[in-house]
């Protein structure tokens, strides 16, 4: 095992050690706590690369069987094992990648039992399904060949799969073709959130061209990596056959492409400088245009370097396509732009490592490389006295290594995790800002309710008068409300208890703000900090909380009441919820119940003399004021949406 | 298309009183609303909203809520159909069947289908058109709490007589077409209003067309597309199986040096049309 | 931590495992085993010759294991945590045992560093530990009694937490491991005598001192 | 050409030569690691070894000599700190960060010193708080040293004569053994006229016999008392001309060489095809043997001492007593390496008490007891008497002295050597070392006329001991 190796290794297992950490937070806490998803953005990073990047460049399976198989190329046999395990391999990442996704992961074979044909997404579920099986039947032979298996009943499987080979890669062809072509046949559905220039008519045989040229790509890119990590001889020759082959393929799809664009007129569009058609521009360079162009010069072709460069564009190409066409293209408005969270990203790489891992394992016991059979024994590590290697033979160091390296990762991820992923989703603070008073004049409404007009101190006008501007959230829309009016009808100084029906000590007025601390959540009202400060720090602590070896909660301390009395308004129109000292409820939720409330019930007491619309939203919530108050407070900003739906 | 039944909503007489968000959380209780992440304002729709008014300026309200299309594009492309258009009208979601890949959620035109985030196993959720309601005879639940009449039920025959009658009664008030009359093949809630109602959807102008049909185009040509490719694989394997032998029994008689086949010509990439 | 203590066990057993699997000799009187770990958890009759020394120990470990666990407080978090809980001890005796633990660990080091046998061998962590391990104690003590403790509340309540987590840090990595291994360590005397049947002649083979005259 | 300089004990002068020894070290050390089933058990020393020194309150060599070097912890120390610096990461780590501690010459031999100086009696185990077994590092060190050549010369030479000389390790050939077996014969006739065979290669016979060879030069009257015992309870048993040595120094010094010797043990049970494994009066061969189900795998033979057999007879009756018992004042000394682990510690007393009429218990004893200072090999270095007499064995004498015992029962060969060379050195001459089947031999009553002579002490004594001189120059040169 070269030191290469080792690295590679230990790396993988810190990933998996993440993986674990977030998978257990994923389950635990549902999707909302661990991904960005939102209802604008229902698809994100697991759907984009692991579901739709894995499916293509799981394609090369089909893609060598086909050549060997079928065009009868039998020199590029030593491909075809490699491809079909990274074929299964990417296809199993496929599905447990899904499991992740899926809200309801249990379900995730419903499409067995309940057929909807006229859905895309069923065919992709189908075809995958019954090419899982069939990879597997294809790649049964390279593991019952292992010695553990050769009790006479498995022999006699592995001889009938052998037999049956041939029909296998026609189907795992057949249905290669079917899905990687439907994946692209997903989107047709929405013309209009996808950007023009990725939606087209024909995405599917885009979808399915781009797929195998990846196909041919990514065994290239995958025997360069078994040569640098597992030491596996690189068939030069081969490989830059398969270059061109991938050069022919990559063409076509570019003429495609831009030749589709061309045809629908859209081609003028991608000429403007939004940064949609620079996206378009680089992804069908990488993916297509360059590769293609560098793989048909001979030299290019038949050199490492050459191949590496040229197959890691074209997969980091197509990958960026699968991704442009799911998540970025797709229109979404912009206060919900989804971006992944770490989570995403350390699940996808998570299960990335975990499937290398079980790919070098295969390698490493089974005959998946005819030249690496078992590892073969490195030399010894030097025994000279002063070497600063750790002499530890593998079969005990590198169990402890590896365990080592994904405990560690598997701590710092617990580190990092944002609250919610550890106690589930937390719904977003708002915090309340403090009422403003305002200048300002009544002015009669058309509708017989009574409007009030802000002035600017500019304006000067005499008669105007103060009242409260309340915009807990600041988002622009604030009420206006008369305080003097109210005093006068509830007979001036004595009735503050009916509105400020707790204050704090030694207050006749809290604001409301100063309680209900949130717009919509329950906050809690009690200070610690400053009882202590008055309770005479350490010593104080024994007057709240007697028992002193009980756990020092708010349900073992003393009451509130006890201390404080009288701070309880008797007037108070808000009824006294038992355990009031502790939480307040949303501020939106205070101020409807004691407004609303109060309007209701005057309204129905003596109709006549109280203005009609007293109970209508838009009395105090007045459309119209954002604009008024834009002049005068430029920095409120109304950042409120036009709309949900758009 | 049988009479299927449908929501007329009235823009211009919609004063915003929410009387309909009401009764649409206690007939299910919904709950309330949290500010959560994933939306917008509180007041948007949500797995506690299933209907809500937009607030426009100078006293525009409209109500936006599931269009339960005639030919809905969720229905068509929820895999295990979870969403499904009941024969009187409205698009009905069935949990135990959903496994929540949220398909819907992506290609509903108006984006109207919300999801539980928050839960540990969550699920759709969208406005039903109270089918229980509709299927015991009586009416969804805002259309009985809406004060001003700015909402109304009915066959869509009906409905669709009334608002082209309501927009000739007065010529100014009212846009000219009815909105969802003809598009994306037609929708059971109309909408008239005195402004333009674009903003609901995604982009201004969906087309005429039914989504579904987009989609069917492709999907119809997969037996076809099944048969040929294997067809022609077999026929490939077959034709290069006998060109190999017969090489081998030559090289077998006069043993000339091995030929290098000609390089692969890779997968053929003509694919379907 | 509590991640890299699983570790640790998990290694250990799998190692165990390996070992019995690779011995010659496969019965292995568990049973016994069993018994001589149960004999060395609580070493009754084992103070002998240093009598004074064992003594200290004794309670010192008595101290150390009764009150983190029993403690009412401690169970409490327990119960808010994970909903588990289990009889705790009085708060008095707590206190009683907390301050044998501080002056036994103070005697632990005395003692180590005036036995003539044991000073010769012990290192520098050998002296340190015993401190560390007090450090929680005091800390522990003063929160209980926010009257008499000189320190602001907070303070205190963060040291006695941070020098629980160092201690748990230094498990794995000092002699402290022996709260995870002990068990082990007489199975793992045993099998250590349970030799693979070859493993003489394949050392002889990697050394190339196969067929060599002795 | 006396290499006396390098240890207080000989080494072949091959040892002196061996260059690069640090590096050879570490190999061999990682080449054990990696096929035995040391590595965990170190593992776990290492971390937990607390350094307390409750094993020096144990170690009967600290409590005579005192010095820092002799406590167990200290010793095993040695190799603990080879181990952390080259085989855990954190030890590189550390070497890599500050330099630290590099293995060189005079570390290793500072190691072979020490090791030797050890018996790898395992007292300290049983006190140990953490149960770190300090006997197995001693035998772990001792095996590494081997590989490296450094092995004392006694013992060297008695597993070469083993394994690739006569076939024993005192070079006994079978002419010798056949004829000492008749002068046995002979002396049964005129000592007790009894006719009692010493059966030579019987195939199929129940019990293959594996005394210590040396009984055949220096423990006659063990001999003829085993013989006596198998001859009346009549057990079908036989000396294997093939193999007939017990001895198994292998056991202490090299794993390597244990395995052969055991495998040639076992191999000469399967050529008679016999069923069983006698083992005789030896402690170390009968803890060799116990490792038989570990090298023949799962139809290895049962292993049976001759002490249990004897024992299990006298349960059962089947030995006729004389109505006359032993006199003397007699006690007993547990062999470590059968006592320690508990495995036979009862049978010899029963025995004892039986046929005794002043049995009297040293103290501490059974799984506690001293070690009579000639274990784990150090017994046949003759060089090192003076050290084990001295400081190893002033305890086990003073024990001695404490019983005020004329006669000490040890049933085990090297224990017999260590004792009386123990009671020489520590003015008790009066007391007799013998094993536990020469008092059997004396009560037993063959049923003949003149068995029933009683044969004094005295006479006993002044009998002629067959020549020795034989084993001495052979370890000598």
């Amino acid at each position: 095992m070269n030191r290469r190796l080792l690295i590679l290794k230990t790396a993988l297992w810190a990933l998996v050690g993440v993986l674990a950490v977030v998978t257990v937070a994923r389950f635990v806490n549902g999707l909302g706590a661990v991904t960005n998803l939102s209802d604008a953005a229902p698809w994100g990073l697991w759907i984009g690369f692991d579901v739709m990047g894995g499916v293509a460049l799981a394609a090369g399976g089909f893609v060598i069987a086909a050549t060997v198989y079928i065009f009868g190329l039998e020199r590029y046999r030593p491909f075809v094992r490699p491809a079909i395990l990274t074929a299964f391999l990417g296809y199993v990442a496929v599905a447990i990648g899904l499991l992740y996704d899926l809200g309801v992961p249990w379900h995730i074979w419903y499409p067995v039992r309940y057929w909807q044909y006229h859905s895309a997404l069923f065919e992709v579920a189908a075809c995958v399904i019954l090419y899982l099986t069939v990879l597997t039947l294809e790649f049964a032979p390279v593991v019952l060949e292992h010695p553990l298996f050769d009790k006479p009943l498995l022999q006699k499987v592995l001889s009938a799969l052998r037999r049956v080979t041939i029909p296998l890669v026609i189907a795992g062809i057949v249905l290669s073709t079917l899905h990687q072509s439907s994946l692209g046949s997903l989107f047709l559905i929405t013309p209009y959130r996808l950007h023009p220039l990725w939606y087209s008519p024909i995405m599917y045989v885009l979808f399915f061209i781009s797929a195998v040229g990846l196909g041919l790509m990514m065994v290239t890119v995958e025997s360069l990596l078994a040569a640098f990590f597992l030491d596996h001889k690189v068939h030069k020759r081969l490989l830059s056959g398969l270059g061109l082959a991938a050069a022919a393929v990559l063409g076509s799809y570019a003429v495609l492409r831009v030749g589709d664009l061309a045809v629908r007129g859209v081609l003028t569009s991608y000429l403007d400088s939004s940064w949609q058609s620079l996206l378009f521009v680089s992804e069908l360079a990488i993916s297509a245009i360059i590769p293609a162009g560098l793989l048909l010069i001979r030299r290019v072709r038949s050199s490492i370097g050459g191949l590496a460069l040229c197959s890691a564009l074209t997969v980091l190409g197509m990958v960026m396509y699968r991704l442009d066409v799911a998540i970025i293209a797709f229109a979404r408005p912009e206060h919900l732009a989804y971006f992944p969270s770490w989570m995403e990203f350390a699940v996808t790489l998570g299960i990335v490592a975990t499937f290398i891992l079980i790919f070098i394992f295969f390698v490493e016991n089974f005959r998946v490389y005819e030249d690496i059979g078992r590892p073969a024994a490195g030399p010894g590590p030097s025994h000279d006295p002063a070497t600063l290697h750790a002499l530890l033979p593998h079969r005990l160091a590198l169990p402890r290594r590896f365990s080592l390296a994904a405990i560690a990762a598997a701590a710092v991820a617990v580190v990092f995790l944002p609250q919610q992923a550890i106690t589930g989703v937390v719904p977003a603070s708002t915090p309340v800002a403090a009422s403003r008073t305002v200048d300002g004049v009544p002015v009669r409404r058309d509708g017989g309710g009574r409007k009030l007009q802000l002035l600017d101190r500019i304006d000067g006008v005499p008669e105007g008068m103060p009242f409260l501007m309340i915009d807990g959230n600041r988002n622009g829309y604030p009420v206006l409300f008369d305080h003097k009016a109210h005093e006068a009808r509830l007979e001036s100084d004595r009735s503050c208890g009916i509105c400020h029906h707790i204050d704090k000590p030694f207050d006749r007025n809290t604001a409301c703000f100063e309680c209900h601390g949130d717009m919509y959540e329950p906050v809690s009202i009690f200070d610690h900090a400053s009882h202590v400060a008055q309770l005479e720090g350490n010593a104080g602590c024994i007057q709240c909380h007697e028992q002193q070896a009980m756990e020092k909660t708010a349900e073992t301390a003393t009451a509130c009441a006890e201390c404080h009395a009288d701070l309880v308004s008797p007037l108070s129109l808000v009824e006294a919820p038992a355990d009031r000292w502790r939480d307040a409820v949303g501020y939106m939720e205070a101020m409807h119940g004691l407004c609303v409330h109060c309007h209701e019930a005057s309204l129905a007491e003596d109709p006549e003399n109280v203005p009609a619309a007293l109970d209508r939203c838009d009395t105090c919530h007045d459309a119209d004021r954002p604009i008024e108050l834009q002049r005068m407070a430029p920095h409120a900003t109304a950042d409120r949406g036009e709309g949900a739906g758009q | 298309m049988s009479d299927t039944v449908a929501i007329l909503n009235d823009t211009t007489r919609c004063t915003g009183c929410e009387r309909c968000v009401e009764a649409c959380k206690e007939e299910y209780e919904l709950g309330r609303d949290r500010p959560w992440r994933e939306q917008g304002a509180v007041s948007d729709l949500s797995s506690t909203r299933h209907t809500t008014i937009i607030r426009r300026p100078n006293e525009h309200y409209v109500r936006q809520q599931c269009r339960h299309c005639l030919e809905p594009a969720c229905v068509s492309a929820c895999l295990v159909g979870a969403m499904q258009k009941t024969p009187e009208g409205p698009v009905v979601y069935d949990a135990s069947k959903c496994m929540g890949c949220r398909y819907c959620l992506a290609v509903c035109p108006y984006g109207i289908p919300r999801y539980e985030w928050d839960r540990r196993v969550p699920y759709v959720t969208k406005c039903t058109m109270c089918i229980d309601r509709i299927r015991d005879g009586g009416i969804p639940a805002c259309i009985e709490a809406c004060p001003e009449e700015a909402t109304v039920f009915g066959t869509r025959t009906e409905l669709l007589a009334e608002a082209h009658r309501r927009i000739a009664e007065n010529p100014g008030k009212y846009q000219p077409e009815v909105f969802g009359e003809r598009e994306i093949g037609g929708t059971a809630v109309l909408y008239v209003s005195d402004r333009s109602l674009d903003f609901l959807a995604w982009k201004p102008d969906l087309g005429n067309q039914p989504l579904p049909e987009r989609t069917w185009a492709a999907l119809h040509k997969v037996p076809p597309l099944m048969l040929g490719v294997g067809g022609l694989m077999t026929g490939v394997y077959w034709v290069v199986g006998r060109r190999m032998r017969l090489a081998s029994e030559a090289t077998l008689e006069i043993k000339p040096s091995g030929t290098d086949r000609q390089r692969p010509t890779g997968e053929s990439h003509d694919g379907q049309g | 931590m509590v991640l890299g203590l699983l570790r640790h066990a998990v290694v250990t057993v799998s190692e165990i495992g390996k070992m019995v699997r690779r011995a010659g000799n496969k019965d292995i009187a568990y049973r016994q085993i069993l018994l001589a770990t149960v004999k060395w958890l609580f070493p009754v009759g084992q103070v002998r010759r240093r009598f004074f020394f064992s003594f200290t120990t004794l309670t010192f470990h008595v101290a150390v294991i009764v009150v983190p666990i029993f403690l009412a407080g401690h169970i409490a978090l327990w119960k808010s945590g994970i909903g588990l809980s289990w009889p705790a001890i009085s708060n008095g005796l707590a206190d009683v045992l907390t301050i044998t633990a501080v002056a036994t660990a103070a005697l632990l080091v005395v003692q180590r560093a005036t036995a003539r046998d044991s000073r010769a061998l012990s290192r520098f962590s050998d002296y340190v530990l015993p401190v560390v391990i007090a450090v929680p104690f005091v800390s522990g003590f003063l929160v209980m009694h926010p009257v008499w403790n000189p320190f602001s509340y907070d303070a205190t309540l963060f040291v006695h937490v941070m020098s629980g987590n160092v201690l748990l840090v230094l498990i794995p990595m000092t002699k402290l491991s022996h709260m995870a291994l002990l068990p082990t360590t007489q199975l793992v005397s045993e099998l250590a005598w349970h030799f693979p049947p070859d493993a003489g002649s394949k050392v002889g083979v990697d050394l190339g001192k196969e067929g060599q005259p002795i | 050409m006396l290499t006396r300089e390098k240890y207080s004990y000989y080494v072949e002068p091959s040892a002196l030569e061996v260059t690069d020894r640090p590096r050879k070290f570490l190999a061999a050390f990682a080449a054990v690691l990696e096929h035995s089933n040391y590595g965990a058990a170190l593992d776990t020393y290492c971390r937990l070894s607390a350094k307390c020194a409750r094993c020096a309150a144990s170690c009967q060599l600290y409590e005579a000599s005192l010095e820092s070097r002799d406590i167990p912890c200290r010793r095993s120390d040695l190799l603990f700190r080879v181990y952390r610096r080259y085989f855990t990461q954190a030890g590189v780590v550390k070497a890599r960060l500050f330099g630290g501690f590099t293995l060189t010459d005079e570390y290793l031999d500072e190691m072979a010193e020490e090791f030797y100086r050890c018996t790898a009696c395992r007292r300290c185990k049983v006190t140990c708080p953490i149960g770190i077994d300090h006997g197995l590092i001693t035998h772990l060190a001792r095996w590494l040293l081997a590989e490296i050549d450094v092995i004392p010369k006694a013992l060297l030479v008695s597993v070469r004569e083993q394994l690739e000389g006569v076939g024993n390790t005192s070079a006994i050939p079978v002419p010798a053994l056949k004829d000492t077996c008749e002068f046995l014969e002979e002396e049964f006739q005129d000592l007790y006229n009894v006719e009692i065979k010493f059966p030579f290669d019987v195939e199929g016979a129940e019990y293959v016999f594996f005394p210590a060879v040396s009984d055949y030069l220096l423990e006659a009257d063990t001999l003829m008392g085993n013989a006596a015992v198998m001859h009346v309870t009549n057990g079908s048993w036989t000396i294997g001309t093939g193999n007939y040595d017990g001895i198994n120094y292998g056991l202490f010094y090299s794993d390597r060489m244990m395995e052969r010797i055991v495998n040639n043990v076992v191999a000469e049970v399967r050529r008679l095809r016999a069923s069983k494994v006698l083992v005789g009066e030896c402690g170390h061969a009968t803890r060799s043997a116990w490792f038989i189900p570990t090298f023949a795998g799962l139809d290895a033979p049962p292993v049976v001492n001759c002490m249990e057999y004897a024992h299990q007879m006298l349960e059962a009756g089947k030995i006729p007593l004389k109505d006359t018992r032993i006199e003397e004042r007699v006690t007993y000394h547990d062999p470590c390496n059968i006592a320690r682990g508990g495995r036979i510690t009862e049978e010899p007393r029963e025995i004892l008490r039986a046929i005794c009429r002043d049995y009297v218990e040293m103290t501490p004893n059974r799984t506690r007891n001293y070690c009579c200072g000639g274990g784990g090999g150090t017994v046949s270095i003759d060089e090192i008497r003076s050290f084990r007499t001295g400081p190893m064995g002033k305890r086990k004498a003073e024990q001695i002295r404490a019983t005020e015992a004329q006669v000490v029962v040890s049933p085990c060969a090297n224990c017999k050597k260590q004792l009386r060379e123990v009671c020489e050195d520590n003015e008790l001459e009066d007391v007799e070392v013998v094993g536990l089947h020469d008092l059997l031999l004396k009560v037993i009553d063959f049923g003949t006329a003149e068995s029933t002579a009683t044969e004094t002490h005295e006479e006993y004594q002044n009998r002629e001991q067959p020549e020795t001189g034989a084993v001495q120059s052979k370890i000598a040169e």
